[in-house]
């Protein structure tokens, strides 16, 4: 039997959210629709059914209460999963997740624990809007005692959703919506994958690319099309933005002397700026050229889809960014940008992209 | 114009019922029979994909907000929700403007930057739409002070759905305006419903009503489908509010046929029952309001047809005219960062 | 132990004040005598400038802690605010390990890193102290949640000061508290004030009460300078929540003496009138119990000098203890971050 | 007549304030304790006796409602001014900021504006502990559409609260409480300075160090003592924090060839990280060294004086960090090092120094 099969990135997280729930009674689920027909994008789908409806409890519209509540539960024995649809609710809950989740166990002393993992949902496409489609990871990785993660890839998803349920710390799980419908390959059994960071996922000399979310399977796609041509870039998977860990791009920079950061969010105080920093001060002379950031220009998102043309980080900006840095002949570079335009066909700008299959 | 308002008026304002005006009955009917036409055109022809943003339909529902928009006066400020369709044509909005936005072009009302969920237009008093539940009832606070503070006699709506009222920024704001005396009048549009999830799932079984009275606002609650009643329900509560009595809740009673966003129906999810979907279906607001009319004869079968066949025609003139228009220019993406 | 518990006992629980033992009688009083005494000695020994922290002292609330605490069990949990000595006391704190904390000292209830704003100490019960306001409320709810999952005859309480009923998050948790029927005891301490705020200009006039029964939940209203009756309020809330009926409402009236953050009396800054001042006085929840209990000679003079003493004693070993207390070591300043 | 004279950061705001409000009859202040004896650390006093008790607004306890009412009021004519004791109580009215506030003249295609200013105090010293004592600019500047300015010195705080009221956008205004106990030479005037920055304080070619803030004030007299021993360096104010401009600290860097940055927050995801990342991408082969940052450690603030010691960035780390790459003989540096020690002689770590005192 093979333990891998191909699975989405969402299904990924449902799997480890089902398991990681029956290995230990104290995972309980909080919602907005925990158990509704969508049960979060699909992700909580009759789960209450596998581990008792009482282990699911629905939200009212009442963010910033049922956060503390959670956090309450935590504190109190409980390893509680909060889904919110989309990571905006959160900002109703900032106080109880910077004051009471973060630092809990830092003012007691280590006395309390909080042991809760928050799902947060970052939109995307189809006219989400200003409100539905912000990237909100620098907000919450500027706290200490909080983690933030943001996986890309459908394993990923699995052993880092199974990792933050077994973490005694909170958890700030950022999922990219676009991410939900990456297809790969995923083990069946039980495993996590800690919540460790960053992981390797390309091996090259050309330039270090550090991607976050849903940034990385773009990366990835860049990463693919230049191998073809010879050019091999080094591509991380931030994975954890919080604590940080920069060792391995720090070594690899000094191999490369070239950094390219890509975020989901806004370019400016975004993650990137962090990492740049934080690499360029371990590395300073062996960098051959000023490392390069992209993510969101300074502006909301619109809702026409006319006006988010060049808004997003897409393969071809990226491919376009590297190459200022990185010797790829003109046509080659041509030739590589008409190939992803093909791959990704007519499909219109605001919705995924089907592309995005393992194994990663 | 089908939203004329001129032609407002009423013979009686005390507790019952007040007896219309006929030129009012029609003004209302035909208000709210325009609202219904115009989001089931929406529906059908969002399958076309070119209304690229979430929809939130109002189709059931039209009374509460024909009746309300109809009691305001142009200058009354109105902050609504993500579902603001009816609201925005009630308050007399623009129909072109409104299918514009929702079709993300340069003429809609806020040059297709909101989309659906964010209908605006100051022009004529439709403040903000705020697809951030309960996130807009503050404003309609601060308008309301605003105003007070000028001494102009201005009302603000705040339009909440019943799933605002377990946000704590509803009472926040509630706790305010009535600590500051504010004119500002609530409506509340319960439909039972947030998404998928049924009130009884949210609130404790405790009347809504208990929730305003308890911060000390006046309040009725009333047949959210009864256009008249929502109508003589909210010339009562501007009347308490203009006589400087400070905020006044309105709770109506709806049901929202078809799914939560999007243009379908959903009875097939389970998630609520035929049943009850029928016996609210029965209720359905323009067509009570129709027999009513018809067997009062303000209305006939044949000035029926032909008020629809108008309004048909207006709605095609606004969906043309969206389709026509063009998309708003790439460049001015950057545009009002900063005034 | 001046704060055993082992001795309480009621002979009616009805709507009435019931009748107290002896000894129930004595512990109470003790136990607030206590609570006023170290309150006192923390203000006259602040300027000394070593507690290094803002307090907020309870000194004229002292009753209602008391009530509160006494009629807990240790495995109740108490969330608390900014104002929390009393809470911690009543609730069978260490005095030495609560002195310490207020000095910044490695011996404090968690080694000096919280102060007199965090007081917390998990093994009795006090689960944590937040200087947020409102931000501790839904934390006791989630505990509750957490005990009734496991079948865990616990109650959690939520302490609240007048001000919290105005935060958002008050409502919402109250709401879901309801809705799932949890094991809650709200404690409203009202007295008047959020720090020089009196509540009528923070809150329309209406009655606190209102808001936990528009929520559905249960309330006593009583006199929270009043041990016995606050302690037999506690006995009925905590009766009906542990029969399973859900969150319990205690609010009680009260007054704080002195002002608002730190060990002065401010009564010449005008914000509150000495009058009012002298009227609260007058209703000292302490001085009013001792004559109480000398009229009912269970205290004499002559024991309550001698009670006083030894309390005083037992103070000045916890002064003692934390002054000579090491501060804790610069380099654990980064420990448990993470756990 | 003299039109200037030395007041304090404090008396400066409340002098600002009052002056705007005068001018400009829609000008409204919310505040808990609007006009109690406290009055917002002495920043409001007597105010309404001057323009009205109308336009003073008490506000209940209940900051995401309240900063929403005070955006309903900017959306319909009027110019709130709303100020909180702590910059923590924001955190609560974080969805209001970021999502109305920020967004609605960009949303509304330049309808509305929301001519708002937010004053948000930091609080530091005396055992404010975790939940009292954060600097959260990070989290705001973060967001297009909000303007973020942090003043240091008295002369801007008066001329920065005048170009926030008069600003048609919201302002975040973040003052540190530090900072408030500053004195220096203030016009009598009405002036204002703009929301402009960053401001060039001292010149030299020695390094170029970017300070906010309080951070700027320990990094004056740095630069001070530095400059008794010949070394110049070149100080700048960054007062604003977005929308950020940086011409004039790259056109140092490129002088200087060093940067230093000095955040009040946390040094990891702080406004130095946009900083050093912006800067370098302008002036990379200008650089000499790694650029540096200061900030605060991961961890909380704990309450205990004895725990934070070494957490706070003042002078001598500052001093220190510089020695690290601009050439200081060690005598001379122990001996500056001694002079700064001996200035602050024996305050104890927890309260603010009277050093502070203009002309600035
Ligand atoms: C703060 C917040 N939480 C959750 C959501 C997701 N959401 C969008 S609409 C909606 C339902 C709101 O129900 P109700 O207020 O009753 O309005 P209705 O949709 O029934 O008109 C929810 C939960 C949101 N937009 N904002
Ligand atoms: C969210 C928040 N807003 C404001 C404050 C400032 N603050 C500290 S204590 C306090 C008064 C609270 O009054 P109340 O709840 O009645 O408690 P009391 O001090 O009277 O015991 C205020 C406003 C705070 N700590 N948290
Ligand atoms: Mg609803
Ligand atoms: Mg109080």
């Amino acid at each position: 039997m093979k333990n891998n099969r191909s699975i989405s990135f969402g299904e990924a997280i449902r799997e480890g959210l089902l398991q990681a729930s029956e290995i230990d009674p104290s995972v309980i689920h909080f919602a907005e629709g925990v158990e509704d027909p969508s049960a979060v994008f699909g992700t909580l789908k009759d789960i209450g059914k596998e581990i008792g409806q009482n282990r699911m409890i629905e939200m009212p519209v009442s963010e910033n209460a049922l956060t503390g509540v959670a956090i309450g539960a935590a504190l109190t024995g409980k390893r509680p999963v909060i889904s919110f649809h989309r990571v905006e609710f959160a900002m109703l809950a900032l106080e109880q997740i910077a004051n009471n989740a973060a630092k809990f166990h830092y003012v007691s002393n280590g006395k309390h624990n909080v042991p809760l993992v928050m799902r947060l949902i970052i939109g995307r496409g189809w006219g989400q809007g200003p409100e539905h489609s912000q990237s909100l990871e620098s907000v919450f990785a500027y706290f200490p005692g909080l983690k933030v993660v943001m996986p890309a890839r459908p394993k990923d998803a699995k052993g880092m959703i199974i990792a933050a349920v077994e973490d005694k710390n909170p958890v700030l799980f950022i999922e990219h919506r676009w991410s939900h419908y990456a297809v790969g390959d995923v083990p069946q059994n039980y495993f996590s994958t800690g919540i460790t960071g960053p992981e390797r996922i390309k091996t090259g000399d050309a330039i270090t690319v550090v991607a976050t979310s849903y940034m990385t399977l773009e990366a990835l796609r860049v990463a693919d099309a230049l191998e073809r041509v010879g050019v091999n870039i080094e591509l991380f998977d931030l994975r954890v933005l919080r604590p940080l860990s920069l060792e391995a791009i720090v070594e690899s920079v000094k191999k490369t002397g070239k950094l390219l950061t890509i975020d989901t969010g806004f370019r400016t105080y975004g993650i990137g700026a962090e990492i740049v920093s934080s690499v360029i001060e371990r590395s300073f002379e062996f960098l051959k050229t000023a490392p390069i950031r992209l993510g969101l220009p300074d502006h909301p998102t619109p809702s026409s889809a006319s006006l988010i043309k060049n808004y997003y980080v897409d393969s071809i900006m990226i491919l376009e960014k590297i190459s200022q840095v990185v010797d790829i002949a003109p046509s080659v570079l041509e030739q590589l940008k008409k190939s992803i335009v093909n791959e990704r066909n007519n499909i219109p700008i605001d919705v995924p992209d089907p592309f995005f299959k393992g194994p990663f | 114009m089908l939203l004329s308002k001129g032609s407002r008026s009423v013979n009686c304002l005390a507790n019952k019922l007040m007896t219309l005006e006929k030129k009012t009955s029609l003004a209302l009917y035909s208000n709210m029979l325009k609202i219904r036409l115009v989001e089931e055109e929406i529906a059908s022809r969002y399958n076309e994909q070119e209304m690229r943003c979430p929809v939130h339909l109002s189709i059931g529902q039209e009374a509460a907000a024909t009746g309300v928009g109809f009691a305001l006066t142009q200058k009354d400020k109105v902050f609504s929700t993500h579902r603001s369709h009816a609201h925005y044509l009630a308050k007399g909005g623009d129909l072109s403007k409104m299918i514009a936005e929702i079709y993300g072009r340069a003429t809609g009302c806020i040059g297709g930057r909101g989309g659906s969920m964010h209908i605006m237009d100051p022009e004529v008093g439709m403040m903000a739409s705020i697809p951030i539940v309960g996130s807009c009832i503050p404003l309609a606070i601060g308008s309301a002070l605003s105003d007070t503070l000028d001494g102009n006699p201005v009302v603000s709506v705040a339009y909440l759905g019943d799933a605002s009222i377990e946000e704590g920024v509803f009472h926040e704001s509630a706790n305010f305006a009535k600590l500051s005396n504010l004119p500002v009048l609530f409506v509340c549009e319960n439909n039972l419903y947030s998404v998928y999830t049924h009130i009884s799932e949210r609130q404790p079984p405790r009347l809504i009503t208990s929730i305003p009275e308890a911060h000390g606002i006046p309040m009725v609650h009333c047949d959210g489908n009864d256009i008249e009643a929502v109508y003589a329900s909210t010339l009562r509560a501007l009347d308490n509010i203009r006589s400087q009595n400070g905020p006044f809740f309105l709770l109506l009673d709806t049901y929202r046929w078809r799914e939560h966003c999007g243009p379908n129906f959903d009875n097939d999810l389970g998630y609520r029952s035929e049943q009850e979907f029928m016996e609210w279906k029965m209720k359905d607001p323009v067509e009570q309001y129709r027999k009513k009319l018809l067997a009062k004869k303000i209305i006939t079968k044949e000035t029926d047809l032909e008020l629809t066949d108008n309004i048909q025609k207006e709605i095609t003139v606004a969906f043309d005219f969206a389709k026509n228009s063009p998309f708003p220019e790439l460049e001015t993406a950057i545009n009002h960062v900063y005034a």
